[in-house]
């Protein structure tokens, strides 16, 4: 039996006295799709920033592959197979869009600090780059500074540099906020189609996509999970129901 | 309407008058702070060095076959790194004489840098007449064969300065202070070493150095100089720091004499006005306010007709340009500077304006041996004030052929 | 004993003129989140208007009239000068404000030259308030010290009674409330900028007769200041002026202490060597608390700055 | 600090010149060579290597401040103790020495790196305003142990050494300034293709990435701590060279290569020529030192110049000289640069007549405040005599600057007009 990709043991995470995870128990499976939801404020960003290194852990763990990771940095959690993208835009804005991404090849190309090999020489390393580029339709962008894309685009880039080092744990936040409905519809395919055969955790407000994507569903209120499991059946439960603002996830959604 | 007419006179004829004199001057090179934090008195140097030039020299009918001498500023802005660059500029320009001033760092870097150009270059060697930098290693240890200082070193003043201490029976407790750098190091143990010969009595009750330049607030250490019961006070201290020490500690109750090498002209005497009078006092060469030749008085006088800001404080300023002008017509040449040095070396020269005894250049360290004095601050009236203060500077004791009997450590090398 | 108890005195005097100038600092920082460089310029040139305004009218008239004048140029700056460059980002408003400092010298020096002017306390002022054991303590630092606390108490007030005070109060907790302040924000800023500088100014103006006036005054009362605030935690006025008072005392005492190097060298067992200039450890022996009292603050800073980055009160990371 | 996305620190390093070609570097090489032909006195040759340095050090400073986005004000610190430590080294070897003088920039860079290895340990911890004040105190403390630890770094004199006391180097000794400048030449190029090639490494884009957006570098597994300190001993290295070949041009050092006026020196050089290209440093460091050893010899207010050029230059050029360049190559590209050369024209005469004016104004004001009453005859622009005291040459140049700055102005909309067209694209993105 292999470890779970992530698991979340008893994790508490309080500013001050406010205390904003609960005791939360999880587990996610390799290769699952799982989403996050919750109403504003439940804690889920913050949830997303224990699992990923940006913010310690009060008390309880967070364990990767079965490795305790709580209180690592995101460079070290990134190395062991994670990667994430954020909620609001966060690219390299003065770097050209090709930079961008190769940026995120380097370490898992073996880079490291590496100051002695030229970057435009490394065919391999090109070669990868232009393919994820492919990937996410950004090729005819290439060239142009990061900064300049277009807000879908720049949505689009996020994903790109978030999955191209090969992490095998891919956590979006909130990948489709501020997008108009076929943008949505494009970013979720994008999405579906650069997570093939990998674990998916996902943090999004439109049900659509979660119903759409998810193969399982936590929901966080207050700090604390309070239902995960499968689609159909979160959309069913009365505890849910009642907690998610008291409205049915339909109209929510 | 006489300045409208020179205004476009001068936009008519361009530039005609620069560029006709030139040919056959002995330009001298200043390399001192033309601006930056010590640009007034490197200006006010500056002026006397010209106004000297042209009244004591040119006005005679100049050098050899009628050469005139002719001063030509570099800006060091009292970097060594900008004086050495400047230096460069000078040699291009042909110019066989450096003078220079104002720190002794800038003198060491020049006096190494001009040492090791006329070794590397014999074609076109050149002199350093330094008119101020006191540090003593220069005459001593770091002594050259190019090198010349017309003020007396650190050692002489304090030889001085520890006479007239140890003649007054009043002082016996003594505190010393100064910056943390060479020199004040220098004037410190100077004072401790020749106290302890001439009055082994005194108590030194502080000794102590500051750092240079960053001290906002001397309140402090008048405290403790007040605290320490001291009868008098030696600093070696100038710029800010000199009025900073000496303005802290009158206004904090201090009574006793500030000996100082730097406590006049230069705004100082200006700054402490009324407060310094009976306390301050100040070590050095040259001329009493006002002079006692009608020469001298004569001289000031046009000097502050030309520049009435300035000041003639630094009175070896007018030795330098004489004795260098002695040497050029004694060597028959200007342009060979060995031989101009020669002629220098041992040179006797009586002066014709701020004093009766003959000044001697020893040929052993190019020191200067002249007469130095005690000055105290008292009410003086223009123009022989310092800065227009209606202050300035008195004999109050002096020293024929200060320093003389002073050990000394130079070995040099000829060539 | 008495020695002691006029250090405290003169350690308290520094440290309120300190604090003048890290106030203002701290307001604008708070505010506009811009460190300003050139906050020392402005106490310089609050030091040489009201030089140049007590050549005519005697110092009390430059004690108000020059503070103003600094504000106001304070205020047009920052409408025509740092609002520009506030559209780049803060790294170059730094820059900018850097270069305000130099040229501010450069300007003063234009002027007024290069030596120290003489600016004096008023003979009003001119005399011995107490002495304790034979040091004594001009009136004039009496003076300088109720300014102080009553720019202090004004301030105070301003900040606790007032509405646009609070406003304020609100944005030094809360950097980002600043854009909702529902007032006209540039003009808010503008106001910050005159009023720190002005507070400057006055400090320029009371502190210019004791610590000298002279174009270097700037530079090295502004580094210090910068250390102040740093310390203190940025946008921490309490902050400030805890660290501005014991900046204050730190850096008289070390001037006052001639504690020896050469003493806690023996105490801790080593020998003193016979022919001490020809050691190479010779600055070591040699070193006393007065040679490194200027350096003291900077080291503090650095310490607290790796240990504590928010500074001792600061909320606030940089 | 992530995205003020016209942040001129932040900008990317434009192609303003294809670096990345041989052919500029030849040229370079040619024009380094060539140059002690056309300008052979010792104090044109003592100016441009005083500029090759300068140019080192800046190009070193902007692996920081305009790659690194880390801003400093103590980067002389580097420099100066790999000058001092060099200084140390060529006094160690002057009694039997064994290896020739073109080797002692290594051990310059060698000792700049040790320095900004221990202290970037801590310093590089945080970026922004955290990194800039420990600069600032960290130079500060430098600078005052060069006073303090006197056996070290000579105190006030500083400490010199002769460059002559190493083994001739193909029977060079490196007496004369020419050898100097050559030696200097070398190690320009040295140094600059290393900065270049550093730039291009993953490192270097790294440097570029934790700059932008430190959080999301730190996402893509790298420690921006780390980044940020390998760039930061990358620089100190460099500016060690340059520290190392002030030690062999000046022949000595002092506590003014330590101190917080030498930082904050390199800050405006840099940052004048432009921190967001590769050759900005070099534009900055050319035209800073021309403006300091020339422009110094003709006016004593020199200063003032390059502080209003400065402040100018943030105000209105955040991206510098070379930006101002750099603004061109769009219509260049486009071909139609000759858009633009008509308007530059109209605008030439006023522009020079308001500099020239302005510049004359204030030195009137100068001469009139500081020279002495009978030294009332100023002469500017080297045949323009008046008397600086009476009103009229200071109402004429008023009168000339405002009219030229009111031409000035009104020739804007003109420019501008002209700027919009010759920077119009086609249809299609380039």
């Amino acid at each position: 039996m292999t470890a779970a990709a992530i698991e979340l043991r008893n994790l508490n995470k309080s500013f001050g006295l406010a205390k904003i995870i609960q005791d939360v128990n999880l587990e996610i499976k390799k290769g699952e799709r799982h989403a996050i939801i919750g109403p504003n404020g439940a804690g889920k960003s913050t949830l997303f920033n224990l699992i990923t290194g940006k913010y310690a852990p009060t008390t309880g763990q967070v364990l990767l592959h079965g490795q305790d990771v709580s209180g690592k940095k995101p460079f070290e959690i990134n190395r062991m197979g994670l990667s994430r993208s954020f909620q609001i835009t966060n690219i390299f804005h003065r770097m050209t869009v090709f930079e961008n991404v190769r940026c995120g090849l380097l370490w898992s190309m073996g880079y490291k600090y590496s100051f002695w090999t030229m970057v435009n020489r490394q065919k391999e390393l090109t070669r990868r780059t232009d393919e994820i580029l492919e990937q996410i339709n950004l090729t005819k962008r290439r060239d142009m500074l990061a900064g300049a894309l277009a807000y879908a685009e720049q949505r689009a880039l996020e994903i790109g540099i978030t999955i191209a080092g090969g992490a095998d744990i891919i956590m979006l936040d909130e990948p489709c906020a501020g997008m108009s409905m076929s943008e949505t519809d494009l970013i979720v395919d994008l999405i579906r189609k650069v997570t093939e055969s990998k674990t998916l955790v996902v943090v999004e407000h439109d049900m659509g996509v979660i119903f759409d994507l998810a193969d399982r569903i936590s929901v966080l209120v207050y700090g604390e999970i309070i239902e995960t499991d499968t689609p159909e059946r979160v959309r069913a439960s009365k505890a849910v129901q009642e907690a998610y603002l008291g409205t049915t996830l339909e109209e929510a959604s | 309407m006489k300045s409208l007419k020179k205004f476009a006179l001068g936009m008519a004829v361009a530039g005609l008058s620069a560029t006709a004199v030139a040919a056959e001057n002995v330009k001298i090179a200043f390399i001192d702070p033309l601006s930056g934090a010590f640009a007034a008195t490197g200006t006010n140097g500056l002026h006397q060095f010209r106004f000297a030039a042209d009244e004591l020299v040119n006005e005679n009918g100049g050098v050899l076959d009628g050469q005139m001498f002719e001063m030509v500023a570099f800006d060091n802005k009292t970097s060594p790194k900008e004086s050495l660059t400047q230096l460069q500029v000078a040699i291009d320009q042909g110019i066989r004489y450096v003078v220079q001033g104002n720190g002794s760092g800038v003198a060491h870097a020049l006096t190494d840098a001009i040492n090791k150009h006329n070794r590397r270059n014999p074609d076109d060697q050149l002199l350093f007449l330094n008119y101020s930098a006191v540090d003593p290693a220069l005459t001593n240890e770091e002594c050259n064969f190019w090198h010349f200082r017309f003020d007396a070193h650190a050692d002489i003043k304090m030889d001085v300065l520890t006479d007239t201490i140890a003649e007054n029976e009043d002082i016996e407790k003594v505190y010393i202070i100064g910056q943390d750098y060479s020199f004040g190091k220098a004037v410190a143990s100077a004072a401790v070493r020749m106290l302890a010969e001439k009055r082994p009595d005194i108590e030194i009750v502080g000794n102590e150095l500051h750092p240079i330049g960053s001290v906002q607030d001397f309140t402090p250490y008048a405290r403790k100089i007040v605290s320490s019961g001291a009868d008098a006070m030696i600093t070696g201290n100038w710029g800010s720091d000199m009025l900073g020490i000496g303005k802290a500690a009158i206004e904090n109750g201090f009574s006793g004499p500030v000996y100082t090498y730097y406590g006049a002209a230069d705004g100082i005497t200006a700054a402490f006005g009324e407060t310094g009078v009976g306390s301050l006092k100040l070590v050095a060469e040259g001329g009493n306010n006002p002079p006692s030749k009608p020469e001298a008085q004569e001289y000031i006088r046009a000097f502050k007709d030309k520049y009435p800001d300035g000041n003639i404080s630094q009175a070896r300023i007018t030795n330098v340009i004489q004795m260098l002008a002695m040497a050029i017509d004694e060597a028959g040449t200007a342009t060979d500077v060995v031989k101009v040095a020669e002629a220098l070396e041992g040179m006797e020269f009586t002066d014709s304006l701020w004093s009766d005894n003959p000044l001697v250049m020893r040929a052993d360290d190019h020191q200067l041996i002249q007469e130095v004095h005690i000055l105290g601050h008292v009410p003086v009236e223009a123009p022989f004030d310092f800065d227009n203060s209606g202050y300035g500077m008195q004999y109050e004791n002096s020293v024929v052929a200060a320093g003389e009997d002073l050990p000394m450590s130079c070995e040099m090398d000829r060539p | 004993m008495s020695l002691f108890i006029v250090n405290i005195l003169d350690g308290f005097v520094t440290g309120l003129l300190l604090f003048m100038l890290c106030s203002g600092l701290t307001l604008i920082f708070s505010m506009m989140g811009v460190l300003n460089f050139a906050h020392a310029s402005f106490y310089m040139l609050g030091a040489y208007f009201a030089y140049q305004i007590s050549m005519f009218t005697g110092f009390w008239v430059g004690l108000i009239v020059a503070p103003i004048i600094v504000g106001v140029m304070g205020a047009l700056i920052e409408r025509y000068g740092l609002r520009r460059v506030h559209q780049y980002g803060h790294v170059p408003e730094l820059i900018f404000t850097f270069g305000l400092a130099l040229l501010i010298e450069e300007f003063v020096q234009f002027f007024w030259g290069r030596q120290q002017v003489p600016y004096n306390p008023p003979a009003a002022l001119d005399f011995t308030a107490f002495a304790i054991a034979g040091n004594t303590f001009p009136a004039y630092k009496v003076f300088m010290i109720f300014m102080a606390i009553g720019l202090f108490l004004v301030l105070l007030y301003i900040l606790t009674k007032t509405r646009i005070g609070m406003t304020i109060q609100a944005a030094l907790s809360y950097p980002e409330t600043v854009q909702n302040l529902g007032h006209n924000v540039p003009m808010v800023f503008m106001g910050v900028f005159g009023v720190g500088t002005a507070m400057a100014g006055l400090a320029g103006v009371i502190a210019g007769p004791v610590m000298g006036t002279f174009p270097g005054m700037a530079f090295t009362l502004g580094a210090i200041v910068f250390v102040c605030i740093v310390v203190g935690g940025l946008g921490s006025l309490w902050g400030a002026l805890v660290a501005s008072l014991l900046i204050g005392w730190i850096q008289t005492f070390a001037a006052s202490y001639n504690l020896r190097m050469e003493d806690l060298l023996i105490w801790l067992g080593f020998e003193k060597p016979m022919l001490i200039w020809e050691s190479p450890w010779q600055d070591l022996w040699t070193l006393t608390l007065p040679q490194v009292g200027p350096i003291l603050p900077y080291l503090l800073m650095v310490i607290v700055l790796v240990l504590r980055p928010q500074g001792l009160f600061g909320k606030r990371e940089t | 600090m992530s995205t003020p996305s016209t942040n001129p620190l932040t900008a990317g390093t434009s192609r303003l010149i294809p670096l990345n070609h041989a052919l500029p570097w030849i040229i370079a090489a040619v024009v380094l060579l060539l140059l002690p032909v056309i300008f052979e006195s010792r104090g044109a040759l003592t100016i441009m290597n005083q500029m090759a340095i300068t140019i080192v050090f800046a190009l070193a400073y902007n692996m920081l401040l305009g790659q690194g986005g880390m801003l400093s004000f103590g980067h002389a610190v580097y420099m100066g103790l790999g000058g001092f430590f060099s200084m140390h080294v060529l006094n160690w070897m002057s009694d039997d020495p064994w290896l020739p003088l073109p080797v002692l920039p290594i051990f310059g860079g060698f000792f700049g790196l040790l320095f900004a290895f221990l202290i970037g340990w801590f310093s590089t911890r945080r970026a922004g305003t955290t990194f800039a004040m420990i600069s600032l105190g960290v130079g500060q403390l430098v600078a005052s142990m060069s006073i303090i630890i006197v056996t070290f770094f000579g105190g006030e004199e500083g400490i010199s050494g002769d460059r002559t006391e190493m083994l001739p180097f193909f029977g060079w000794d490196f007496g004369q300034q020419q050898e100097v400048y050559y030696l200097t030449s070398v190690w320009l190029l040295i140094a600059a293709l290393g900065m270049y090639l550093y730039s291009r490494t993953p490192m270097g884009r790294l440097a570029n990435a934790v700059r932008d957006n430190e959080e999301r570098a730190e996402f893509l597994g790298y420690s921006q701590r780390n980044v940020r300190w390998i760039s930061f001993c990358a620089s100190g290295f460099f500016a060690g060279i340059a520290g190392a070949l002030f030690a062999i041009n000046f022949e000595i050092l002092t506590g003014e290569n330590l101190n917080l006026a030498t930082s904050g020196q390199i800050l405006l050089v840099t940052f004048l020529g432009g921190v967001g290209f590769f050759i900005g440093p070099i534009i900055g460091a050319i035209v800073f030192t021309l403006l300091q050893t020339v422009l110094s010899l003709h006016s004593e207010i020199w200063a003032l110049y390059v502080g209003i050029l400065f402040v100018a230059t943030v105000m209105f050029f955040p991206f510098g000289l070379t930006g101002l360049l750099a603004l061109h190559v769009l219509p260049w590209k486009l071909g139609k640069i000759g858009y633009l050369v008509k308007p530059y024209a109209k605008m030439a005469i006023p522009g020079l007549v308001f500099v020239l004016s302005s510049a004359a104004v204030l030195e009137i004001l100068f001469h009139a405040r500081h020279a002495g009453r009978g030294d009332n005859e100023m002469t500017i622009y080297w045949w323009l005599t008046f008397d600086s005291h009476s009103p009229l040459p200071m109402i004429i140049g008023l009168v000339l600057a405002g009219v030229s700055a009111y031409a000035l102005v009104k020739l804007v909309p003109g420019l501008k007009a002209a700027w919009d067209e010759a920077t119009k694209m086609g249809e299609a993105g380039k």
